[in-house]
């Protein structure tokens, strides 16, 4: 897939990298402010699909990128559910237990497990999304050859 | 109560456009539209007057807030909307690959 | 309020029949677009500052995938023979939606109206939230915490479309 | 025990996305550690079926419980009707994956089947343990997603076509189902089932009760494909892989769809008349239109689809009759005569039809083709095949050894007690039908003289085909044991006590 003019090219290196930073900062004050796992990894991906869009590249790599994104996705979902059974397990012997200390609320590490399941639904919903638009394109190309 | 029954509205729009459009990514937009009107009605539902955001300032105490209940099931099915919108366009792009037309009719004749 | 979100409602549904009788599919696709933006905006009023970001980026991913997978296809469309039969279907479709939005403005009736909302499962997700979760945003509090199972569910069916997707487009199907 | 119940859940979750994870590392991972979660499940449930014993239990998800009196957190139910539902939903699966072990070989990317099959399993599971509105509709959008991809797993042009439509019409029922949760929660401002009873007990207005209940109806309807809403159910089971047209047909629209209007319907809302009158008219219009579209049927799945279609209408149909008979309120016998004949013939049907889908699979699997007129002569070919499908025949059309006699037995006696008589007509009618098909099935399949090609080359399945199939076949045998009535006290009884007796529902979760 070629790219795009050197224009967008310019405009989407200065822009990916705050996109990317903006994703990360929505996953990680999720409990403190709007947004979270979701919103925050919907945005990572989309910092992924913008530089995909503008630089272009060979179907060859993006075969690479999508077992990449396909492979974090099943690691991000799974720690999720291990995580749930871990609560399970020396929690109150109760599924989705938030064994974590609370901690003061307000404070950027407080809210006991909560953080944590941002982060990992954050990595499995940016994988997860990434997937489809790297198999969408793949697909596209392929069959055009 | 004339929210409701404009969201209803626009749920008919959608319904319309699923029943009559021939056009594959059509029905995937009219798809979408039922979609919209059906989390609008589940965030009306929780709206409280003068209710804030529900994000709780530490330091002030006992704020109505707004039901975060119905927020958090259109959060899920917004997500669930995504999920079943990405298959729909694969099959949509694989369809169009093979038969070179959104149309679904004329997929149907074209079988063989 | 009210007004405000119906005013925004009445231009998504002008906008939602011109997506669904575009002539070019890429027009469908931005009126579609400007539906779910209004949607947003809806969010927005209503309080709902979570939704409207998780819509608002969804929305955008949706609009890039769905103009990723149009923009190299024909785009008319066949336009439609308005003959005799299809008016008939016309207004049997009508006078079915009507009643079926009749039905519906009898069983709201006499519900909460707007804004009236009481709790009753959804109180211990305020009131005392904070400290039996920790977090201060509630919304992330019901998703995270009291209904992290839901929330697990949720992430399973965004891996389901993802595998499916994968599985739909691999390019040989059968040995 | 109650550590168990999340475990049906968890363990097909951990087990789908190791699959996937570990399937290209490790060659063949995926082909031995899809059957063994599913055996392990398979032992779960039988654990939990044997010292369940009709109580029910219920699990509080993340330790939220009761805060004064009112249910907060999603519950975990497990009682005597769900556990029957756990029952067929694993054995039907294990089954269903054991067979396509040597099945699958034919497709491409082999470890995107078992993971996205061990998803179909995590969702039912998850739907029929679930005691909490919404998060049943979150689990049946798992299972359902993972069958849209199934139904569409070999990408060729119909079954493309076929999960297109499928899923269309999916999210516009769950769209539906979304909207009547939503209402229901403007009304009763709670999402647990027991407690949304207790709320509607307390009162409620006429037309919202009607309009949210044929919501549900329709909703749920497009998930079971009754009659007015089964435009996607032939093309998408005949498209679909075997095993997954036998899961569909067995066990998903029974699990996804008729399960949940039972337990709503029963548990959940207050018996009301005209809404068991629709229920009964549903299920009789599907009995009876779903088997004459079968007859026309020459494509064997296809065929096999439609009568799904009128087997489910058999179960709607005795399950409304037993809501008008709790609502006239004289009749209990037949009541109960009623609702164990639904979930006896529910139990039933996914042996059967499962059975009959394997069969189909077996005989493409080797002669490539679906069309019973290019078919013929295979039961000397294909021995294990024929007896299998010919056992499997029998029972679905109601030949006394078989299982399917007893349960449509019980379904008509009880429509005679109830003075149900047309509908008994109709059942009998029905069941007639659905002989003349099957043995169409018979006769062109295996018994007719084939067009002499080639059929000394075509050899009996391989052992996992035919190892399910005749699992399957003496199940139906088996099952016929359940009619005896000191065995259906012990196993039917109880589930069919929680139907009946719905505030036991509520009071065993709120306490109250």
């Amino acid at each position: 897939m070629e790219g795009m003019s050197i224009i967008v090219k310019k405009v989407t290196q200065l822009m990916v990298g705050i996109i990317f930073m903006f994703g990360i900062y929505i996953i990680l004050h999720g409990h403190l402010s709007p947004g979270g796992g979701f919103a925050g990894g919907v945005l990572i991906a989309g910092a992924f699909i913008l530089l995909i869009l503008a630089f272009g590249s060979s179907s060859l790599k993006l075969k690479k990128e999508v077992a990449g994104s396909s492979n974090t996705e099943s690691i991000g979902i799974l720690m999720v559910v291990v995580m749930a059974v871990m609560a399970m397990l020396f929690g109150a012997k109760v599924f989705f237990f938030n064994f974590l200390p609370k901690g003061e609320a307000g404070e950027l590490l407080s809210a006991g497990v909560i953080p944590l399941y941002n982060i990992f639904i954050g990595i499995e919903v940016a994988g997860a999304i990434l997937t489809i638009f790297l198999a969408l394109i793949i697909f596209k190309e392929e069959s055009s050859k | 109560m004339t929210v409701y029954l404009l969201c209803f509205v626009l749920f008919l729009v959608g319904l319309y456009g699923l029943i009559t459009r021939r056009n594959l990514i059509k029905i995937i937009i009219s798809k979408s539209i039922t979609e919209f009107s059906v989390f609008l009605i589940l965030v009306l539902i929780g709206y409280i007057d003068q209710g804030l955001a529900p994000i709780v300032d530490p330091g002030t105490s006992h704020q109505v807030y707004v039901d975060p209940l119905p927020q958090a099931m259109v959060l899920t099915a917004i997500v669930i909307g995504l999920a079943t919108t990405a298959m729909l366009m694969a099959i949509a792009i694989r369809l169009y690959r093979k038969y070179k037309t959104f149309d679904i009719r004329e997929i149907k004749n074209l079988r063989g | 309020m009210e007004l405000t979100i119906s005013i925004i409602l009445v231009f998504m549904i002008i906008g939602s029949i011109f997506a669904l009788h575009a002539k070019d599919l890429l027009s469908a696709i931005i009126n579609m677009g400007f539906v779910g933006f209004g949607l947003v905006i809806c969010f927005l009023l209503l309080k709902a500052p979570d939704l409207a970001m998780v819509q608002l980026v969804i929305e955008t991913v949706t609009l890039v995938v769905m103009v990723a997978v149009v923009l190299d296809s024909s785009r008319r469309e066949i336009a439609v023979s308005f003959d005799r039969r299809s008016l008939l279907n016309m207004a049997v479709g009508f006078l079915a939606f009507a009643c079926l939005f009749y039905f519906f403005m009898k069983a709201i009736e006499n519900l909460d109206p707007l804004g009236m909302h009481t709790l009753r499962m959804a109180d211990s997700y305020v009131n005392g939230a904070v400290e039996k979760t920790g977090s201060i945003n509630l919304v992330t509090g019901v998703l995270f915490d009291f209904r992290a199972y839901d929330t697990m569910g949720e992430a399973v069916i965004l891996y389901t479309a993802a595998l499916g997707t994968l599985t739909l487009l691999r390019i040989k199907g059968k040995k | 025990m109650d550590a168990l119940i999340p475990l049906f859940i968890v363990i097909p979750l951990i087990s789908a996305f190791l699959i996937m994870i570990l399937g290209k590392l490790v060659k063949g991972f995926h082909r031995y550690f899809a059957p063994l979660t599913l055996l392990v499940l398979l032992a779960m449930t039988i654990i939990v079926f044997a010292n369940l014993g009709g109580s029910s239990l219920q699990y509080t998800v993340g330790g939220w419980g009761l805060e004064k009196g009112i249910p907060v957190g999603i519950f975990m139910v497990l009682d005597a009707f769900s556990v029957l539902m756990l029952c067929i939903i694993n054995l039907l699966g294990f089954i269903a994956l054991f067979y396509s072990f040597s099945y699958i070989a034919k497709y491409t990317a082999e470890s995107n089947y078992y993971s996205l099959f061990c998803l179909i399993i995590a969702g039912m599971n998850g739907v029929v343990l679930s005691g909490d509105l919404f998060n049943l509709c979150v689990f049946l959008e798992v299972s359902v997603i993972a069958s849209y991809a199934l139904v569409a797993f070999g990408v060729g042009k119909t079954e493309l076509e076929a999960s297109y439509k499928y899923q269309i019409l999916g999210s516009l029922g769950f769209m539906l189902i979304l909207l009547a949760v939503g209402l229901i929660y403007w009304k009763t401002k709670t999402l647990n089932i027991a407690d949304i009873r207790q709320v509607f007990e307390a009162g409620y207005s006429k037309p919202y009760y009607i309009f949210v209940q044929v919501l549900l109806i329709a909703g749920f309807g497009l998930k079971a494909a009754i009659i007015p809403f089964h435009a996607w159910l032939p093309d998408a089971h005949s498209s679909a892989p075997s095993p997954i047209s036998a899961m569909l047909s067995g066990v998903l629209i029974k699990a996804v769809g008729i399960y949940v209007i039972i337990r709503l319907f029963f548990n959940m809302f207050v018996f009301s008349y005209e809404i068991a009158l629709v229920l009964t008219s549903l299920g009789a219009i599907s009995m009876v239109v779903g088997s004459l579209l079968a007859i026309v049927q020459w494509d064997l799945k296809r065929l096999l689809a439609y009568s799904s279609i009128s087997q489910i209408g058999y179960v709607l149909m005795a399950f409304g009759m037993g809501i008008l008979l709790l609502l006239r309120g004289n009749n209990e016998a037949a009541a109960v005569l009623a609702i164990g004949g639904g979930i006896y013939h529910m139990i039933n049907h996914a042996v059967f039809k499962g059975l009959l889908f394997l069969n189909a699979g077996s005989i493409e699997h080797r002669l490539d083709t679906r069309n019973l007129k290019e078919m013929g002569g295979l039961s000397t070919a294909m021995p294990i095949t024929s007896t299998t499908s010919f056992m499997g025949s029998m029972s679905i059309s109601g030949i006394p050894p078989f299982n399917g006699f007893f349960s449509k037995l019980i379904i008509i006696v009880a429509a005679i007690n109830g003075k149900f008589y047309l509908l008994a007509t109709l059942a009998v009618v029905v069941s007639i039908i659905t002989l003349a098909y099957f043995l169409k099935f018979q006769r062109f399949a295996f018994f007719n003289k084939s067009a002499g090609e080639a059929l000394s080359k075509i050899r009996e399945v391989p052992f996992p085909m035919s190892f399910s199939m005749i699992v399957l076949a003496t199940l139906c045998l088996a099952l016929s044991l359940l009619a005896i009535p000191s065995v259906s006290e012990l196993i039917l009884r109880p589930a069919i006590d929680v139907l009946m007796q719905s505030d036991l529902y509520s009071t065993t979760i709120i306490g109250i």
